[in-house]
């Protein structure tokens, strides 16, 4: 029995991003470091970058539906990040978008479902695979295990939170990896040993989602 | 925000490095190029072009003078330049398209950087929505990467260089997209480039270098974002860099025995012109001690990282046709003859 | 000997760094220039040319291109590089008077450092043994430092480069010494120089900066040899070192109101290209708002220190003449337009 | 009554360059850390380089009379110097040379004679006075002691040792001027502190005398 006492509107989302948003903040340095090790040290610029103009256009924007405000994130941060971030982030907000469509607030399923759309929009815009060490390495297993707990009958708080430890598990399993895509790629076995940028800015996004959406995300669980 | 006290560069906000920089550019270079705030592209002062295919690139900013000093009379019609070592975002890279656009089609010179190319892709999408007719060529020189299905593959470096002049040449002339395009291809078909980093470099919003080097040490196979290279091996003389250089360039590229060849040697942007030249001499020898013959030859700053410490080696087999392209006049930024 | 483990530069042994610079830059450009290894000197490819005054200069290495860079049509008959950052001796500057010398008389273009004066002092004297015309012209251009009686006067600085442009244009036009030297003589008279040293610069010999800055701090009032500046003040942002270049530039050399100026901002070697042209934007401002318009602009590495990392302004007011010579066709290896 | 039993021929001259590039080469990283506080840090470099070729030249001379010898010295310097240095120091022995003209061994007044005509050399080829923080610093007063010792009757050794300590002392007494000439000059009052290097070298040069001419120059005395 899947959990549809959840609903996720347009609000619950804004808290998402808003709390993915402070993350990214106080974690920007940190995401630098991590893509000085084996990048450009800039994927804590670029999200910080990006998630600010989010966090404006969606301040600025009255809208209710997900569907449309899950697309003016992805185009925010399509225009805005650049790097190879911004149009892996941008379609995993565009996919999710078109996954929503306009069909009102979501329940856990349907987010669950959002999110497998975006998850594939970033692996086929990066033509990428899991254990490539990149974000697709937490975001993939988070997705996964959604979906499981889901399934299981979970409630959506319990189901997200498992989903951030599978990302976080995802994150650090890639620092034993070689890098097959992004700029740590060209490191070749020089990138072991260093965790994914982007992994670690993906788990932040999941984090983020336990934070706002796990207690019912409508505020009225 | 001022610069932080250990961060000795000319810069008033970290934050703004980029548009203050294009903004001197544009100051300096009135008559070859225009700063388009608004979208955040630099284009050819007296473009666009009528019936010419017109020739585009962008990428991360921090590789000056790639691309914006390449834009104006036989090489680029605009360029779109991303914040410092990230790619330029899909409105940029549309914004430029269209300002290219003479109704000839577009070339996009894309540099093999997993976010140069999807930003790319995601502009050429649109693109084709508003109708214009682009073609994109991925440049991949870089031989310190080993190039393998299932893998990002090798980065775009020197050689893009070398596709923008001559296909910008090859545009100049009034060929149509395909042959532009050809030509394109071609240059990177028969190019390759591999470079020595002795320092790291300093982003302006980082505020500090992105690594350092132990004493004695420096970075073999880099690319072009002041990150570590391939390995990292003693110092040793230029003499013998050059060689090692040389080799790794020339075994991948294997070129026709006598072959007459383009040899650019690019400073990183932090090593001056007097040790260029040095390690050039050595080059040089070592080419002709190979078999094949630097007919034309360019050394300076052409694609760096910052104020990085270092230098690549790009060698391109060369044509009568690919030579004729590279002598026909250029006025842009950084490169300048016949005109 | 191997440069020391502490010294990442491009280079073989040290004592040779010279030497091998100059063989790679015959190498890099040799329709343009010739490497004279038996005195040591570089000389123009086609020179010297029948009738035309020859213009020669010289120099302590390690400001590069200045002087070897601007060899070339338009520009340099020959010039005599010293060891890194001293002056060439009489020797060089004899070799390279003759080497200029087509019967029209010779041109010494000499940088107001005593070495340098010295030196060519005791080559003109040598020169008018051998029967030689030789005129001198003196550069000194730099308002860092006092111009009193009794003392070494100004440095000569980037009005160096403005001056053998201009006065090789004068010459390559076919004009008599007395003219020749006369246009040498006005663009000193009109331009003036300031600079900025972010940094110091380690000699190859030496094996070390010349100096190290605190965190934080800058040197004012730099010349061309890595040497400490007039003063040391804490870092601030372009837009105020801009302002005050401009300005001790200005008060200087007090130009007519509304006149127009060739502006040349030089990095010093180690700074790269989108920080000078995000400085020059700031510069480009201040003079206009000082009400002198920059007609000809010049952006890049002209007159440097090795890798050190800063840069320098030159103002020069313009006259018709200046701007037509300035405009006239240069092939060298650092300066090329107009062919 | 001044000293003549000292006469100081080929030989004893070559002992003295000899000297001097062995004092140069043991300083010479001094001399160009002194160069380096106010200079442009080659004056050591530029001496070294100057004085081999100077010794190497001597060596392959056979020439046994001061004024050539003194010439072939100042070319050599002339020659393989450059900066200020070069010059400067050839002026010296070019002048010397004149001053010796070919009348064979000089006595010691014939030496002091020759050293006030390459101090005069200096101080016009450099637009010099004293005071102006430059080798002529140390030169001049130790010609000044050299002659007022002969002539008084010292013995040459006598002589040159008060000669090289009237040198020391006026290279110390350059760290408390603002330099006029040369490249320190550049830096007006940041000069002060600091000894001007070509004073070092001078000193070097006086010094280098007392040890080979001083006790009896001809190796009889
Ligand atoms: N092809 C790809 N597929 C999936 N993720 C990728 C790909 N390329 C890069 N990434 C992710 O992007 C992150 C780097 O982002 P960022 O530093 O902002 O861009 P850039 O690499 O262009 O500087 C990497 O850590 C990795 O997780
Ligand atoms: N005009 C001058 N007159 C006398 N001595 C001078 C003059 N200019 C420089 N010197 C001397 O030369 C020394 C510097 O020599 P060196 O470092 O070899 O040459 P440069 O200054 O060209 O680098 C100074 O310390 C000073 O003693
Ligand atoms: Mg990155
Ligand atoms: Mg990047
Ligand atoms: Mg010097
Ligand atoms: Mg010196």
């Amino acid at each position: 029995m899947t959990d549809t006492s959840t609903t996720i509107d347009g609000r619950a989302l804004r808290t998402w991003l808003h709390e993915f948003g402070l993350r990214v903040a106080e974690n920007s340095d940190h995401l630098t470091a991590l893509d000085s090790e084996i990048g450009d040290a800039d994927h804590g610029s670029n999200m910080h970058r990006g998630m600010a103009a989010v966090v404006a256009a969606i301040d600025a924007d009255a809208g209710t539906e997900p569907g449309p405000l899950l697309k003016l994130v992805g185009r925010t941060l399509v225009s805005t990040v650049g790097g190879a971030a911004g149009p892996l982030y941008g379609t995993l907000f565009l996919r999710m978008a078109a996954a929503a469509g306009d069909a009102g607030p979501l329940d856990a399923a349907g987010f669950a479902k959002a999110l497998r759309a975006g998850l594939e929009g970033v692996a086929a815009r990066g033509r990428t695979e899991i254990g490539d060490k990149t974000m697709v390495d937490a975001l993939a297993p988070a997705v996964d295990a959604l979906e499981a707990r889901l399934a299981s009958g979970a409630p959506l708080d319990t189901a997200l939170a498992a989903a951030a430890a599978a990302a976080a598990a995802g994150r650090d399993d890639t620092a034993g990896r070689v890098a097959r895509k992004g700029r740590a790629s060209y490191l070749g076995e020089r990138s072991i040993g260093h965790q994914d940028p982007g992994s670690a800015s993906a788990t932040l996004l999941v984090e983020a989602a336990v934070a706002a959406l796990g207690t019912g995300a409508d505020g009225q669980a | 925000m001022l610069p932080t006290a250990t961060m000795r560069k000319f810069l008033n906000d970290p934050g703004e490095a980029v548009r203050d920089s294009l903004v001197g550019l544009a100051a300096a270079h009135p008559g070859v190029l225009r700063y388009d705030t608004a979208n955040g592209i630099v284009v050819r002062a007296d473009g666009p072009v009528p019936g010419k295919v017109g020739v585009i690139s962008g990428g991360g900013s921090g590789c000056e003078p790639l691309h914006t000093g390449f834009v104006g009379h036989g090489m680029l019609d605009a360029a779109a330049p991303g914040q410092v070592f990230s790619s330029p975002v899909p409105d940029q890279i549309l914004a430029a398209t269209h300002a290219a656009d003479a109704g000839a089609g577009v070339l996009h010179v894309v540099k093999n950087f997993p976010g140069e190319v999807m930003n790319f892709e995601m502009a050429a999408e649109l693109a084709a929505i508003d109708g214009a007719a682009v073609e994109t060529v991925v440049v991949n020189d870089d031989v310190a990467v080993l190039d393998t299905p299932g893998t990002a593959g090798r980065r775009g470096l020197g050689a893009t260089v070398l596709v923008e002049k001559l296909a910008g040449a090859a545009a100049e002339r009034g060929q149509a997209l395909d042959v532009v395009a050809g030509v394109a291809r071609r240059v990177v078909h028969r190019a390759r480039s591999f470079g020595v980093g002795l320092s790291s470099c300093t982003p302006p919003v980082a505020g500090r270098p992105i690594f350092t080097l132990p004493d004695g040490e420096i970075e073999l196979g880099i690319g072009i974002s002041g990150e570590p290279g391939r390995r990292r091996v003693p110092m040793r003389s230029a003499r013998e860099l050059a060689a090692l250089i040389v080799s790794e360039v020339l075994t991948d590229l294997a070129p026709t025995p006598g072959a007459p060849v383009l040899a650019m040697l690019s400073g990183m942007g932090g090593t001056p012109s007097s040790e260029l030249h040095l390690l050039y001499g050595e080059v040089d020898r070592c080419l002709r001690d190979a078999g094949v013959e630097p007919v034309r030859r360019i050394v300076g700053n052409f694609i760096t990282s910052l104020e990085q410490s270092g230098a690549a080696l790009t060698v391109l087999e060369l044509d009568d046709e690919l030579i004729s392209l590279w002598d026909a006049p250029v006025h842009t930024a950084a490169l300048r003859w016949g005109m």
